[in-house]
């Protein structure tokens, strides 16, 4: 499927998604609530097939935070970027796609260790590197550690 | 066949006659035994320290290395270093273990090997006791061994040390099988389980050799199934260092691990002599019917060289078994004995005792 | 009068028995704890805790430049360092159009498939210790000896070499490097049947893994899990083959599948992939075109703002690496998809029912490195 | 029957794939020239590491105590770990300008990752790999080197 149709298509799973030019890959800003349908269809409908997530990750856009997924299909072989922005800093949680790519769930543990997003309905969202007790999350951009983080 | 100047009979009972005309018969048999305890004691630590060295050469070599070569020539002063080394270790005392079985069970293991060695025959005269039932008795006595590797790994309060222990035990229990299996084929061509009369038998010919097909085949099933009575690899679960990263002396140190450390390779010796002694004729020298300048040249060498030359060799092909084979799985091990192993042996029994009924046997 | 208390009842089915294998063990290759829940001797499920060797890289790498970022990498998946770089370079060169000259392509793509033939020798001798043949250990790491020798020859260092840079190579090819791979070939052609004999074709190797530790095509793609275990799965997942990077597209070589899915499979393919790997070699040893061995780069580099993605094929997997820019010259985040982790979350499934003797071998044959899964 | 038949051939193809196994590793104990082990310290005379190979940073000083570094700190700025520190010194040339020279080229060598960023970077060239390997000391600070000898002077004919 190629990139044009391939929006028209996730345009017409989710109306209100917006999509963002020239990127690597087609990429397309999810409302947090549609994204696990929208994953649940993108995995099981033949034509978009998307059962390989390569990449899950989030990334600290300082206003608020972005849950990113990188999707191919193996079959189809197309590829798809989806993004989900949580409201603000404090209320960070997205639902978990983990029961549709397993793969999701090491990765949105590391997401949740290192950047502090919680999953809801993830099935052990524990700190996956990091000690139980530790304090703050490193990833963020507001991460201060005097004493193992050395400024330059 | 003359064999009177490497004949230690007469020795022998030189040196009982001394004793028992000195002293009284009570004090007589006391010094004796301690004589020949302490003689053993030495014999013990010298073949193990030497079989300690040889693994490590052995397995060197095998895989392009060069082994031990800092401390002494060749290295050779390497064990008398980790010898000192275990010794001045730290004994490590485990919490929650129950205290006398642990102490006692690496004792257990020695004092199993220790016993066995009794009634091995290094030349002719030069053995401690000559059993009518020698063979029933190492067989009885080896597999005693297997109560010290429980006790170890049941009261180390080890998770790992358990599992290993209990490895250890579902294996003896069968390979005891057939270890006895095959030595029973050569009783029947032996007529004898008195170790100095199996020895005698092959005079003119050792058993391998006599006993056509199914000796051979008693031998293999032998070699393989005092491996694991050995608990050498590949059939070294109860070790298993990849999985169980010690096993069952995970938590043993210093003198302790080095005396289980010492067992492995005193019973590797003890069932490759007992190998030796069965099937390849124990201290007789190779004979080829016929060459009698040859079988002269033979007779020259010592017994007890050719009883070490023969026992070395096997345990330097069960040196060489360990550092090829990927070690089997507990299962494995198993379906190996029952399937494959007994079967055979039973009707490699039939087949001896066929053998022999038709003298046709050489 | 004192109240009868029954004692609850005991269900030995239900109760855990957990045994910790890890941090410190001889056969989790590093730090790794994986806490196994057995019944037994058999595994009921099994809970990998990893972080030992945290560092930190991605935190550290957005203080870093991008040339800086490189000698990071190579501390991830350190035995094939040579991808690792190949990955952030890639990256950096996609973002800024820079042409990379055909003579760096190609000593990065024979590079690259030495490190990947480096990785596997060493993987090989250290499954045949997890199987307890631990004469394998040191015959993978002899012949392993001869890459890193050709790697000290030419890039200075065994190990870690940092020797791809953004644009190109820190320094040209050892002028007998190409002398010596091809020495390095015949010598290992020869050597690896020494492989196939001492484990391939063993029958207690072949017992032990065959059936054990099944992974279907479709669990491998839903754990994302990648390179010669999936593969092994029959999950076409090569990325050599699917986005071509470096002179992959010229080269003919076979993207091997298995179909069982099991250890034995996951062993046979990475001895494929060192045959394959070998005729790639052979394939561009002798047309290393001349040139430059560096693109002109300017010394600070500056990505234009925005998000990339560059994946590449790594010893273990895929390894992909996620960059948002802000357009300063130190990433804003970077995100490294590293094989391993994605192929440690399939370990539970995988050795759920088998022995612990198989999950030794079910780990040994994911050739997981720690810290590629720590970071 | 077949299965019957199988029984036997396994066995068969079992000891016949050990035999195999045993044989590469019987072929190499009686090879003692394939052996691979270096006998380390005994042919340290012998030992020659290869001329890239990436012991230390060093700085290159000819016969006349001379190098080439000026002392601008660009590779201070490219290391990645900071293991690299400069410090200047000002001095008055004979025509009376003030000029920055090196003083101290600090390179900490137990925080160097050896990824060659340093010497790359630099726009002199005054920095090289030295093949020097066996750093090992009983104190962190001997690690810490001054890599411009006492004394040395610029190179002054650097034309470009």
């Amino acid at each position: 499927m190629d990139n044009a149709t391939l929006k028209e298509r996730i345009l017409e799973l989710v109306p209100n998604a917006e999509y963002q030019e020239n990127k690597q890959f087609p990429t397309f800003i999810i409302p947090p609530d549609k994204m696990h349908d929208l994953a649940l269809k993108l995995k099981q409908e033949a034509d978009l097939a998307f059962d390989f997530l390569f990449c899950l990750t989030a990334v600290d856009r300082i206003e608020f935070f972005e849950v990113v997924y990188h999707l191919e299909s193996t079959q189809l072989k197309h590829q798809l970027e989806l993004k989900v922005r949580t409201a603000n800093r404090e209320n960070v949680a997205v639902d978990t796609v983990c029961d549709v790519w397993r793969t999701a769930e090491f990765h949105e543990r590391e997401a949740y260790d290192l950047m502090g997003i919680t999953f809801n309905n993830h099935p052990d969202l524990r700190r996956i590197f990091l000690d139980e007790n530790w304090k703050g999350h490193p990833l963020r951009k507001d991460y201060v550690d005097e004493v193992n983080i050395i400024e330059r | 066949m003359d064999f009177s100047i490497y004949d230690f009979t007469s020795f022998n009972q030189g040196i009982d006659k001394f004793f028992f005309e000195n002293l009284t018969p009570f004090w007589a048999t006391v010094v004796e035994m301690t004589i020949i305890g302490l003689v053993f004691l030495i014999f013990y630590a010298l073949v193990a320290l030497f079989l300690i060295y040889a693994e490590r050469k052995v397995c060197a070599f095998m895989q392009n290395r060069v082994g031990p070569n800092r401390v002494g020539p060749y290295g050779f002063f390497q064990l008398i270093a980790d010898f000192i080394k275990l010794m001045l270790k730290e004994v490590i005392p485990i919490k929650n273990a129950d205290k006398f079985l642990f102490n006692l069970a690496p004792f257990i293991v020695v004092i199993a090997s220790f016993m066995a060695m009794a009634a091995i025959p290094f030349a002719k005269g030069l053995h401690a006791v000559d059993l009518d039932i020698g063979i029933l008795y190492v067989i009885a006595v080896s597999s005693m061994g297997v109560i010290g590797i429980l006790l170890a790994g049941w009261s180390s309060n080890n998770k790992y040390s358990l599992i290993g222990a209990m490895r250890s035990g579902a294996m003896i229990v069968s390979y005891e099988l057939s270890v006895g299996l095959s030595l029973i084929t050569i009783i029947i061509l032996s007529g004898t389980m008195q170790f100095s009369a199996i020895v005698e038998g092959q005079a003119n010919g050792w058993f391998i050799f006599k006993g056509h097909i199914p000796a051979l085949i008693a031998f293999v099933i032998f070699l393989i199934s005092s491996t694991a009575e050995a608990n050498r690899g590949p059939f070294d679960l109860a070790e298993a260092e990849s999985e169980l990263t010690a096993g069952f002396h995970t938590e043993y140190s210093g003198i302790k691990f080095a005396l289980f450390y010492m067992c492995e390779y005193m019973n590797m010796f003890i069932v490759s002599s007992i190998a030796a002694t069965v099937f390849l004729g124990g201290w007789m020298p190779f004979h080829i019917g016929g060459c009698d300048g040859f079988n002269h040249i033979m007779d020259f060498i010592p017994p007890f060289i050719w009883y070490l030359g023969k026992t070395f060799f096997l345990v330097w092909v069960m040196m060489w078994f360990k550092w090829t084979f990927p070690r089997l799985r507990i299962d494995q091990v198993l379906t190996l004995e029952w399937k494959y192993l007994l079967p055979i042996n039973l009707v490699n029994i039939l087949f001896m005792a066929f053998i022999v009924l038709m003298g046709w046997h050489f | 009068m004192k109240e009868v208390i029954n004692p609850p009842v005991r269900n030995i089915e239900d109760e855990e028995y957990h045994i910790n294998i890890g941090p410190q063990h001889p056969s989790t290759h590093g730090v790794l704890r994986m806490v196994v829940s057995i019944q037994g001797e058999t595994v009921k499920s099994l809970k990998p805790h990893c972080g030992y060797i945290h560092r930190g890289i991605e935190k550290m790498c957005e203080k870093d430049t991008y040339q800086q970022i490189i000698h990071l990498t190579d501390r991830m998946d350190y035995l094939s360092a040579h991808i690792n770089n190949h990955v952030v370079c890639l990256l950096v060169e996609r973002a800024l159009e820079v042409a990379v000259p055909e003579r760096v392509q190609y000593i990065r793509t024979i590079v690259d498939e030495l490190t990947r033939i480096a990785s596997h020798q060493l993987w090989w001798g250290c499954f045949g210790m997890d199987m307890g043949g631990q004469t394998c250990l040191l015959y993978g790491m002899r012949d392993r000896e001869k890459i890193m020798d050709i790697f000290e020859e030419s890039f200075g260092s065994r190990l870690l070499h940092s020797y791809y840079t953004p644009g190109g190579l820190m320094g040209d090819i050892h002028p007998n490097f190409q002398k010596r791979v091809k020495e390095f070939i015949t010598y290992f052609r020869k050597k690896i049947h020494d492989y196939d004999n001492i484990l391939t074709g063993n029958v207690i190797m072949q017992e032990r893994t065959k059936g054990v530790g099944i992974l279907t095509k479709e669990e491998a793609i839903d754990y994302g899990v990648t390179g010669p275990i999936g593969r092994a799965s029959g999950f076409s997942c090569d990325v050599r083959k699917y986005h071509p990077y470096g002179v992959y597209d010229k080269v003919d070589f076979k993207e091997i599948l298995g179909t069982q899915g099991d250890t034995f499979s996951r062993y046979m393919m990475r001895m494929h992939e060192m045959r394959e790997s070998m005729k790639i070699l052979e394939q561009l040893i002798d047309n290393i075109p001349a040139g430059d061995y560096s693109a002109k780069m300017k010394a600070v580099i500056k990505l234009p703002a925005g998000e990339y993605y560059q994946r590449v094929e790594a010893a273990r997997g895929e390894l992909g690496v996620y960059v948002v820019s802000d357009g300063n010259k130190t990433p804003y985040r970077m995100k490294f998809r590293s094989s391993s982790f994605s192929n440690l979350s399939a370990l539970d499934h995988m050795s759920r029912g088998f022995k612990i003797a198989d999950l030794i071998a079910i780990g040994g044959s994911l050739d997981y490195v720690i810290p590629d899964i720590d970071r | 029957m077949n299965s019957f038949f199988k029984y036997f051939t396994d066995i068969f193809n079992g000891v016949k794939s050990l035999l195999k196994g045993m044989s590469v590793t019987g072929r190499y104990f009686f090879s003692p020239g394939s052996i691979v082990t270096q006998q380390y310290p005994e042919n340290r005379k012998t030992l020659k590491m290869f001329d890239r190979f990436k012991g230390e940073v060093i700085m290159p000083h000819n016969e006349k105590n001379q190098h080439h570094c000026t002392g601008c700190g660009i590779c201070a700025n490219n290391c990645p770990n900071g293991s690299i520190e400069i410090v200047q010194d000002k001095i008055e040339t004979p025509d009376g300008k003030k000029e920055r020279i090196i003083d101290k080229h600090i390179y900490h060598l137990s925080m160097c990752t050896f990824c060659g960023l340093c010497i790359k970077s630099c726009p002199s060239n005054a920095l090289s790999w030295g093949q020097e390997f066996e750093h090992a000391v009983f104190d962190r600070s001997k690690l810490t080197k001054i890599l411009n000898k006492p004394g040395s002077s610029i190179i002054k004919d650097i034309t470009e």
